[in-house]
This record gives C-alpha cells, sequence and structure tokens, in this order.
C-alpha cells in the first residue's frame, strides 16, 4: 500500500515529514458503535490516538492530534452516532488550541497565561488521566476477594438459646412509681396503697378453687403458717366475696363452710 | 457470631462415619493407605496436595459439600470410597483442633466443636432484650393488685392493654389466668405465679417493695422535682 | 443439643491439653516464646488451648477480627504484642496449607492462597461480574485522590460519571461518602472504606500500587511506545 503513495508527506511532524496514512484510520461503520464503547471519553480517545501513533505526550503535535481527532468525530458524526458532549467539547479545546499555536507570541502585557504553552493544560489532564487509566488496571489486576480468592467461613453453630429479657425487682418498683406518678396527675383515679399479701392470698384462694367445686373453708388456711397468713386468708377470702369473686355458703348453724368461685355458679 | 453467612438448614440425619487411621495425627497424609497414593499419584497431583485443596475447598463453603462436589476438586478421577477414606483422615488430622469436619446429610462440612462456644460468645455478648414500658407497668399492676382484670389494668395504666402484652407475660410463665369475675363479659383475673418469684429470687410477693415504701419514694422524689 | 451434625469424633470437654502436645498436624505450639508461656499459664488456659480458641475464632469469624476483639478471647489479659507473636506463630502453623492466615486493615483473618482459586472455581463456576472500566477508573481515581466530589472525577475522567457508578462501588461497600465540600451546591466527599483494603487482602492504601510506580509506567510506556 505504501509503496502506491505519492511520495509527499502527509504532515511534518517535529519537522519530519509523516509518510504514512494512519492505518488504523479507517473503521468500518457498524464498528463504530463499538469504538465509542470502548473509549471512556474524549481524553482516553486521544491517549489513544497519542500511543497509537506515536506522539509524544509532552510535546503534542497539535495540528496532527486535532486532525486525527476530528477524523473519529466527524466519522461518528456522519453515521449519526449519538456522541456525548464531551466529546465535542474536546474538538473545541483542540481546535482553541491549535489556533492559539499559530497566533503569533503577543509580547507580555503582565497576562498571566502569557507564554505558557497553550498544551500545558492539555498534557497535564492526559498524563492524569493516563495515570488515573493504569492505576485503574492495576487495581483490577489485585487479587480481589471472592474472584481470586475466597474467606475462610467456617459454621458456627450458634446454639440459639433464646435470651428472654431479664425484669428484676427494681425494674417492677420503677414501672410502679410511673404508674403512681401518672395517677396522680389526674387525682380522680385513686390508687389503692393494700398490704400485698392480702393480694397474693387472693390468688391463692382463686387458685384453690379453680376446680369449681366447693372447697371446705378451712382447707383454705395453711395451718403452718402461722397467726398472721391465717388472718391474711381470711381478709382474702373476705376481699373475694366483696368482689363478688366467690361464694361463701353454709346451709347450718355451725356447719361446715363451703366456698366456690363466682364462675362455678355461673356455670349451673 | 454477627450476621455469619446464611443460616444453613440440614435436615437429616448424619451417617455415622466410621473411624480410619490409627490417630497419631502427624504430616498431613502420612497414613494415607497407599493403593490411593499410587492412584492419585499420577503426575498431576499427589495425594497431600489433593488434601490441601480438600481442605480448602471445605474450610472456605459456606454449604456442606456433598461427595460428588469434593470429587471434582481432583485432576485424576476418585471414586467415593477413595474420597471418603480421605475425607476421614483429614477429620482425623483435625480432630484436636476447636473445629471439626463432619459429615452431615448434605455432605462434609467444618465446623466449631460446640466446647468452643463459651469462647466465641465473648466477641460478641449479646445484651440481653429489655421487656417495654407497657410489659413491666402491666407485670408491676398484676403484681401488686391481683387478681385483676384486664379492664383493671387499663384503667390503673389509663392506655388500653394489649392481648399481645398479657400474651407476653402468659407465655413467659410469669402471669396467669386464675379464674373469672362475676361482671358482665365474665373478665378473666390475672394473676402472678410462682415462676415470676423464682425468677425474681423472692419467696412471696411482699418481698416486693412496699407501696407504701414506693409511695414514700414518690413524694419525695416529687419534692425533690418540685 | 447437636441438631444434626454428628462429629467424626469429639471430646466433650476442652482437651486437658498438655504443654507440649506431640501435637495434631504441625506441632501447634511448638514455639511459643517461653516468657508467653508462662505468663498465659496460670492455670486457666495453656497457651495451646489459647491459640486453638484463636484459631477457632478466626475460622468462624466472617469479618476480620482485630487484636483488641481477639484479646477477649484469653482468660487472662494478653497485651498486644504477645498477642501478635501468637498470631504469628498461628499464621506460621498454616503456611504450608491452602488458607493462610493474614492482616489486613480491619484485622486478622483466613483466607484461601490465591493459587487454591483454579480448584475452587470447579465447585462454583460462578464469578461475580467483573467492573466495567468506567467503575474501575472511577474508584482508581477515588483510592488515589481521595478525598474527592463527583466533579473532581469527572474532570479527570473527561466525562459525565454516572450516579450508577458510584452507587456500584457503594453498594459493594469500597467507596462510601465522607463529608462535603465547601463549595456551592456543598458536593459530596467520596473516599475508600477499609472495606476495599480488606477485600484486596490489604492493611493500608500505601499497600496499593504507588503512583510513583505508576508514573514510571507512563514514561516507559512513552519510550517504549516511541
Amino acid at each position: 500500500m505504501n509503496t502506491q503513495m505519492p511520495l509527499i508527506p502527509h504532515a511534518h511532524i517535529h519537522g519530519e515529514p509523516l509518510m504514512e496514512l494512519p492505518l488504523d484510520l479507517y473503521i468500518p461503520p457498524d464498528a463504530l458503535e463499538l469504538v465509542l464503547e470502548t473509549f471512556q471519553g474524549p481524553l482516553d480517545l486521544l491517549l489513544y490516538l497519542i500511543r497509537r501513533h506515536n506522539l509524544d505526550v509532552l510535546d503534542i503535535p497539535m495540528a496532527e492530534l486535532t486532525r486525527q481527532y476530528m477524523t473519529y468525530i466527524e466519522l461518528m458524526q456522519k453515521n449519526r452516532l449519538e456522541l456525548a458532549a464531551d466529546y465535542l467539547l474536546m474538538a473545541a479545546v483542540l481546535i482553541e488550541i491549535k489556533s492559539r499555536m499559530l497566533l503569533p507570541r503577543p509580547p507580555k502585557i503582565g497576562e498571566e497565561d502569557s507564554g505558557e504553552d497553550p498544551r500545558a493544560e492539555l498534557m497535564r489532564r492526559l498524563l492524569e488521566y493516563e495515570q488515573m487509566k493504569i492505576a485503574a488496571q492495576k487495581l483490577n489486576e489485585m487479587p480481589q476477594a471472592g474472584r481470586d480468592f475466597e474467606i475462610v467461613n467456617v459454621l458456627i453453630e450458634t446454639t440459639v438459646r433464646e435470651r428472654l429479657p431479664e425484669v428484676s425487682v427494681e425494674d417492677l418498683r420503677h414501672a410502679w412509681m410511673a404508674i403512681l406518678a401518672r395517677a396522680k396527675l389526674n387525682t380522680h383515679h385513686k390508687v389503692r396503697r393494700e398490704q400485698l399479701s392480702v393480694r397474693e392470698q387472693m390468688t391463692h384462694v382463686l387458685r384453690c378453687l379453680q376446680g369449681g367445686e366447693y372447697v371446705e373453708f378451712d382447707r383454705l388456711f395453711d395451718l403452718e403458717g402461722g397467726a398472721p397468713k391465717l388472718i391474711v386468708t381470711f381478709i382474702a377470702i373476705l376481699e373475694l366475696a366483696k368482689e363478688y369473686l366467690v361464694e361463701i355458703q353454709q346451709s347450718e348453724t355451725m356447719g361446715s363452710i363451703y366456698v366456690r368461685t363466682s364462675r362455678a355458679i355461673e356455670a349451673e | 457470631m454477627s450476621e455469619q453467612a446464611e443460616p444453613l438448614k440440614q435436615s437429616d440425619l448424619p451417617a455415622p462415619a466410621p473411624l480410619m487411621g490409627e490417630g497419631g495425627g502427624e504430616g498431613d497424609n502420612a497414613h494415607i493407605s497407599p493403593e490411593i497414593r499410587i492412584d492419585l499419584f499420577d503426575g498431576k497431583m499427589d495425594t497431600r496436595q489433593f488434601k490441601r485443596v480438600l481442605e480448602t475447598a471445605l474450610l472456605t463453603s459456606s454449604e456442606p459439600l456433598p461427595v460428588s462436589e469434593l470429587k471434582k476438586l481432583g485432576d485424576v478421577s476418585l471414586d467415593t470410597k477413595q474420597l471418603e477414606i480421605l475425607l476421614e483422615e483429614l477429620a482425623q488430622d483435625w480432630q484436636d483442633r476447636g473445629v471439626e469436619l463432619c459429615r452431615v446429610a448434605t455432605g462434609w462440612r467444618f465446623r466449631a466443636k460446640p466446647e468452643m462456644q463459651q469462647y466465641l460468645d465473648r466477641l460478641n455478648p449479646q445484651k440481653p432484650p429489655r421487656y417495654s414500658r407497657a410489659v413491666l407497668e402491666t407485670l408491676a399492676i398484676i403484681a401488686y393488685h391481683q387478681p385483676v382484670t384486664r379492664g383493671d389494668i387499663e384503667e390503673i395504666r389509663g392506655v388500653a392493654v394489649s392481648s399481645q402484652i398479657l400474651k407476653t407475660l402468659e407465655t413467659r410463665g410469669w402471669v396467669e389466668v386464675v379464674g373469672t369475675r362475676d361482671a358482665p363479659g365474665k373478665p378473666e383475673l390475672f394473676a402472678t405465679t410462682k415462676q415470676l418469684l423464682d425468677d425474681l429470687n423472692l419467696r412471696a410477693l411482699q418481698e416486693l417493695p412496699s407501696l407504701q415504701e414506693i409511695g414514700a419514694l414518690l413524694e419525695q422524689d416529687a419534692s425533690v422535682g418540685a
């Protein structure tokens, strides 16, 4: 192919004539989409062009690079591929740099960018991007958990003995104080302060009567418990009767007294 | 431990694995039966390397590995019996460690020995759960006012008492129905149980802080607060 | 108690652990420094047992365990240095196996050696998805330039960075928002996590390939290309 080319340089790079057309410039249109996907953006495309054509990042031939870049852009546009705005923006940047390089440098007027290479910013960005591009590759080459090595994973059979909440006497005291505190706020509600032992005994008596049968009055008393216990039990039975929780019967004077729950009466 | 992988379900009973080898447990494959060594040793992977691969696969798998799967690890094909001999050897190599190799219904797996649990628990001490205020107040009311109906509790607390609260206390065995009140709807009467006393380490309800005492404390609080 | 799994052999109690065992496998604690042995050996748990517990905890933990956690495993208190000596010994005990003990960013953990992967892949041929170049470049920029805003990343890459890319990295737990920059719009600042380091089996960010190294490659590339 080369041999059929006229020996007229296509371009001059660094004063060297470029005799060869970049062979990889032609891309079949249907592959363009792929090409677009391959590049991560205009910087990536520029880097590719630079590396592909052995251009020097630190001394970019702007005319050549711009031409190559524009060829891609035009190709893509011709094929109606939707180009990200970033690509078009880069085209503008390249053209601007190129034109600034063509202009004779204005004599220093104390401008901030006077004397600076118009390509400097582009070169900095290209190098920075390339560095990250390589860093990304290197990161990807590092062994990754789950992909390149496995984490050890030995079972522990946590014998899930279910943890039940603990309650202390203190907790109950606090709960009760909270109730009292609230009760004080609405004074019409009266919270009785009673002998707990009576309450407990009421429950005990109710349990004894749970069968629904009549139970002999005497048998509700625990003779071992001493006098206080007997009194408490007696008060408890009275209290239960007052609350209509039990029914007390005596069929004849001095006869046995029987007690049963109101529920048992209901069942009859 | 934290959110340990996925829970593994193993539905069935294990096949008791016969023990092989004399259990001296020195080098990795010191007691491999010679036939297997020869079978495997065709230049690709020797038994020592194969056992190393087996061990690694079993240590890294979150599920038990069936023998059929484990066979895939070898470069040469092994029959089930050969593989099981190697697995049993491996189990034996591990027998003095805190982790053991077991055969379960769905395959082979490593697991921590139960006796290690006490140490491993030190890494993630769980805070015991707490009952809600509603549950505690309900319990207090039942304890101090028993026998009480749900209505009574609601009246004292000033809010509705959900069935869930009573259910919680009943399930815990701290509260039970001891009768019904002779009133419309025959409301159930709740009382506390012996179990509650046991769990609170009390001999009788009277050992609970007396209401008088609490009342006094409250007065104090109120005056301090005022 | 034990539901299904039946250990091949199980001593119910923690083995009384002879001081210098004939050792299963690699001779568990043959090279423990004598001072530590004395320190630990106060009748509660000897070093052999402690190393067994350490090993078990590390084998069963789904996350790397920091030294501060590992200290809780002992009956007696160990200082960091003593513990690290034991961990190094444990690592050494394992060096010929398919699994190795490593120190990573958040602590110590066992992992299968990468060379085992070829075998393990036979069991589970599904590979986690490879990340796109866009994701990897974004990750690299965050790793090397952190903390950075999305704008910074876009500036370096020269293209818009989709939310999806950042989302992917955040979901993986490799990247997180660590604050906002004091600039209009209060852009979020992204940084990499310890999880990333753990997943790459690294202890610190400095263990990533250095930019100098990458820079050198760049020059090389250029000169090779030229």
